[in-house]
């Protein structure tokens, strides 16, 4: 399938319907039932904790953040397919992959609440922190692949960028960077239709988002992105070419952004109800849901009581984030260099003697 | 008159230009039917067509150079750059096309544009959401680069920078959007770029801001002067070319001077200001030229920024070190 | 022909073969015997200017020159096509184009010696001056092109750029810029197979330049750029398609750099006399010389006799270069802005203070 | 010891740890067979093969961006930006990510690259060839800049750059490539990053330069000796972290400063440096220290650059004027 795959002809690569039956000729299940399960239960604790996150901001408990709804597909697709030698390259949309990378969710909660530390990521040598400014993580994501080929390390980089991050510069400098170096790089477009409020029509003219692998030689596929099992195929198989040696690979996740772009937008202001709707029969936990419903796998499972159990751990996470040291002002220098130069001292002790002169004062 | 805010001078400079002027488009992530987000173009769209203001592709090198493009052929852009963070992909067509054009091409092509960057810290954001990146743009040849601090001069700089013919980089401190109200004439006037203005008069020191900072100087300076310390302040207006005159006027008056900038210490414009009051002021100094800036790291996140921030307190604190020095 | 030419297939489109016999089925010719005549005259113009150049530079009388030798097919056929209306944004390497678009050769000579002034171009108000830093000069086309589309104005732009300036950021955005927009800008790609010393098939994975057109929707076509004939033909479509408001066109011209990168330059380092004797039998002027031939059109041309001609004339360009105004001192400053700063006043008037007690210390 | 130039002596830098290091592996435009327009990386390739001397896409954000990628996983990757004008594309990469990646992740991971820039003018180029851009990058915190002004200094700072764990901007005099030979110890050694260096002592007046300024002074220090002044010359070496303690000695001795830069004027270095000196040695000026830097506009083609480019006779000038104020 994927080896005839042409980006060109513009086919979905899809699994299930919305009605979570499956559409593909000749498709085999790749996942035990368990495993199925798992990841059920996997994309519903990213909603929860999602879906949480936004109401700890609406609080004032946490600062700006960026809802995954209707994107967990992807992201738990992802996680099962990354291992421990493999490599996360975020953008900032992907909670699933950091947890499955193994941040805690104390981690991303205290991110969002503004502490670098978060970003230490402790469990998970091999994820890289947040990175804000669109695209640019990309480059970081194919010099990691050239450094795991140069060093014969096992793994390969899963890196994450949306539809809109597809027009800067360096998305195109890093597609080609993996390319000429056929580093072991799997560059994953979630296309949720919008860039804050530039909807993906806008962006770009080309057909879809995976021809743009064309202009760097690498193979692309698009894949729905609100289909699990569709992800979890295409995400194996890229990772099995990376793994080989055949260089990077690109995969257009379809998808929407159900929720708003981060907390401070409001996306009635440029969209309709209608176009929300839309979208909303195809999410992602609601397809895998009635999927597995056919198969009779769901009969033990209860939404109601896992989400309470989700919400209990979370709101302990959360917790631990508000309990979190206290932000000293010597970590604002304290990790800028290895050494720290003369000159940031000075400026550091300057500081201290002020905030010193200030505590005597009192 | 009517009162506005800093967000709403601006939009309403924005609005005034384009009623005014075919060539005026207005462009950048999310300014049109968004309005921006911070709506500093809200309604502007609705009023004058996609056409002249609307949405660009994510791609900042690409909104500046496109700029350029539209500028050699007479138009006049008026682009956004989201957030001062995202500044810096533009650089390379600020620094080596758009300040150069004029000159590289002896005048036979110019260009007229305007670069809005919302700039600064103090609002709690993420990463690369509070940056101050004045200096860099101070230090490339053929740019202008204004900061208004007070909705009256957020509009009338801007449409100076609109209607000025070569390109100038018009900085937002967004901190401030829309914290000061004050009664702004609703017709169209212009505050000449290069020139800085003494907000209030005082014999004992200087203390020259802009931006966000003359808030702060502000506050400091009611404290000071219940200490009886009477501090002159000037904003500073315009980063480049620096008002060197009332600058000089002002510190041979006083012999002191405090320069407060949020961004980074090393080669600020601290360090500019304080060469330049050496230069035209050595002989009345009665002490050293001082600088309260940004340190010379990250501005951290949203927990320790106020670690990073010049508050009012450190500001007196430097003019109480600098008065009785 | 163009209407279903589809980058992909990797063909090239070509009128004449090496020895000039025309191999395209169902070519007709566009041009009038006189006009063909007079493009040859044109290619040869440019090839002894050209190579004049560089020996001005080896004597030591200008600075550092980028020949263009092997390219002029590219270049003359676009000045065939190039109109009073159009633009021209040049990269640096289309001495042809600059001369049809109403630059004289002393404004480059004086250029090349180092004076600003050459690049008013004062008979040539569309042509913009040479860019430098690879790439950067296809945002300025593409906003261009929004000006004449915005303006309602008639006439394309004509944008250049080399096989290495295609993995900068900014040819990237460029493009999608200009797709979005639909603007009328022809974006050509000479692919003279190096970039310095690194040849193309390191730039990139992308199985030709044409398709990297597939990531912006852009029509692209793959022709031979040392084909005079067919590039006649592609940029005379791509102009009719600009022209009618379908939006940009991108054609990729495979050509050869037979020259040095520039006079600096020393290819014996990188590339091998057989790869460039190979190149030299598919000689854009030599081919396109047999194709006159055989149609019987050269018995009146004398190339040594034409060539004389234009040496003198050459020679004339580059003493008027010579003769040019000495740089003054105050041209430093005057024309950064239209109204001279204070401060850059304070930094002339300094400066001339200093030339001044120099002068009288004399 | 072996007679070297600035080329040599950086390719022997260079030699020494692709020999020391596996995990360092140079690339950049040209830098492969070619061996770099400048033929800094001659014979790299031949010896250590392609793997860890390579041609990189023309990409200037690209070759940053990824060396950041390959620093993170352990490499040090040493790379090459063709000329100082082509840097700029770069920015964003150095500015938002090189300079931060350590504190943004608390030490988790770093950043010990090198990224190696020809500067300057002198040299007779087409625009865009002859850019100083050290005070952008002096500017971004978390970013070291070097700037080497001999053969000897040029092998020991890179060297240094190279081992140093946190991400080096690291600029070549490139008028002064082959200019100057001397002496070089052949083994492995290296230089102090952050120490400014007293090149000859005097006591009338101190000259601060870096690069290929500091000839310009020496030759200007023969003639004020001839007419009895001392001179003090400084070789910064480092343009961030500044050595304060080295300058501040010096002209609390002096008493009078004059600092050369061939960059623009405004921002520049010869800013930071007048605010150090009177942050540090106020009380002991006899004069205004005072900066001879290029113009605030773009440094001319060819036929002009001689009236940009800072001339022995014009350090002299200053000198004079400073020694007799
Ligand atoms: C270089 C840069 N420019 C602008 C922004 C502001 N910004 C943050 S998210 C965003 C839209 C991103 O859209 P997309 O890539 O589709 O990702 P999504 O938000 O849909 O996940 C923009 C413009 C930024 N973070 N970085
Ligand atoms: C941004 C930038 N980086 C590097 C350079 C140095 N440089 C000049 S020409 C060139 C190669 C250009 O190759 P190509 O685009 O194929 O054009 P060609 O020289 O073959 O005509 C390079 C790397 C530059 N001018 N601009
Ligand atoms: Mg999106
Ligand atoms: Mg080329």
């Amino acid at each position: 399938m994927f080896e005839t795959y042409n980006p060109i002809d513009d086919k979905l690569y899809k699994v299930i319907d919305n009605a979570g039956k499956v559409v593909l000729k000749g498709w085999n299940n790749p996942l035990t039932d368990k495993e199925l399960i798992q990841a059920y239960r996997d994309m519903l604790y990213e909603r929860t904790a999602d879906t949480m996150a936004v109401n700890f901001q609406r609080q004032g408990r946490m600062g700006t953040y960026p809802p995954n709804l209707g994107q967990e597909a992807i992201h738990i697709a992802s996680a099962k397919v990354i291992a421990k030698d493999d490599w996360v390259v975020p953008a900032f949309r992907e909670l699933g992959v950091y947890l499955a990378a193994g941040a805690s969710l104390m981690e991303i909660f205290w991110y969002y609440k503004g502490n670098e530390n978060a970003s230490k990521f402790a469990g998970a040598p091999h994820l890289l922190p947040i990175s804000v400014p669109i695209a640019t993580q990309l480059l970081h994501a194919s010099g990691l692949g050239f450094s795991l080929k140069y060093k014969k390390e096992k793994g390969v980089v899963f890196a994450y960028v949306g539809d809109g991050g597809t027009s800067e510069g360096d998305f195109h400098e890093a597609l080609n960077f993996a390319a000429v170096w056929q580093a072991p790089v799997i560059f994953i477009i979630q296309n949720n239709q919008y860039a804050i409020s530039m909807p993906v029509r806008q962006q770009t003219r080309s057909i879809n988002m995976a021809v743009k692998g064309i202009a760097y030689g690498i193979p692309s596929v698009k894949a729905d992105g609100n289909d699990f099992l569709a992800m979890y195929d295409v995400l194996s198989y890229a990772k099995k070419q990376a793994s080989a040696g055949n260089g990077p690979f690109l995969v257009e996740a379809l998808t929407f952004r159900r929720g708003a772009h981060t907390t401070s937008d409001d996306p009635t202001r440029y969209r309709t109800k209608e176009e929300e709707n839309t979208w909303l029969t195809g999410d992602p936990l609601n397809r895998f849901k009635s999927f597995l419903n056919k198969k009779g796998l769901l009969k033990t499972l209860d939404d109601k009581s896992l989400e309470e159990e989700y919400k209990l751990k979370i709101t302990k996470e959360f917790e631990a984030a508000e309990a979190a040291p206290e932000y000293k002002p010597d970590e604002v220098f304290a990790t800028m260099f290895e050494q720290m130069p003369d000159e940031l001292k000075r400026q550091k002790h300057a500081y201290e003697s002020y905030l010193a002169g200030k505590e005597r004062q009192k | 008159m009517s009162v506005m805010n800093i967000v709403q001078a601006i939009n309403n400079a924005l609005d005034i230009k384009l009623g005014d002027d075919k060539n005026i488009v207005i462009y950048g992530e999310d300014v049109g039917v968004e309005g921006g987000v911070f709506r500093i173009t809200e309604g502007l769209q609705a009023k004058y067509g996609a056409d002249r203001v609307f949405d660009s592709p994510l791609a900042e090198s690409g909104i500046a150079g496109t700029a350029l493009g539209m500028a050699i052929n007479g138009l006049r852009p008026v682009v956004e750059m989201q957030f001062d963070g995202f500044s810096y992909p533009a650089m390379d067509q600020i620094f080596s096309h758009i300040g150069r054009y004029r000159n590289r091409t002896r005048g036979k092509f110019t260009a007229p544009l305007v670069i809005r960057i919302p700039y600064g810290g103090g609002i709690n954001a993420l990463e690369h959401h509070s940056e101050s990146p004045e200096a860099f743009f101070g230090h490339a040849p053929g740019i202008k680069v204004v900061i208004p601090s007070t909705p009256y001069d957020a509009k009338g700089l801007l449409i100076a920078a609109i209607e000025d013919n070569d390109p100038v980089i018009y900085m937002e401190p967004k901190r401030i959007y829309r914290a000061i109200k004050q009664e702004v004439p609703e017709e169209k006037f212009s505050i000449p770029i290069g020139k800085a203005k003494v907000l209030s008069p005082g014999e004992d020191i200087t203390v020259i801001a802009y931006g966000a900072m003359v808030r702060e100087v502000q506050k400091a300076i009611v404290t000071a002067k219940s200490k009886g310390i009477s501090v002159e302040l000037i904003d500073l207006r315009t980063i480049w070319p620096i008002d060197r005159e009332t600058i000089a006027q002002s510190v041979r008056k006083t012999g002191r001077a405090l320069i407060v900038t949020e961004a980074p210490q090393s080669f600020g414009a601290g360090a500019e200001l304080i060469s330049i009051i050496t230069e035209e002021a050595f002989l009345h100094l009665e002490a050293p030229p001082t600088r309260l800036t940004g340190f010379d790291t990250v501005i951290p996140l949203p927990l320790g920024e106020h670690f990073y921030m010049i508050t009012p307190e450190r500001i007196l604190y430097e003019i109480e070190k600098l008065v009785s020095y």
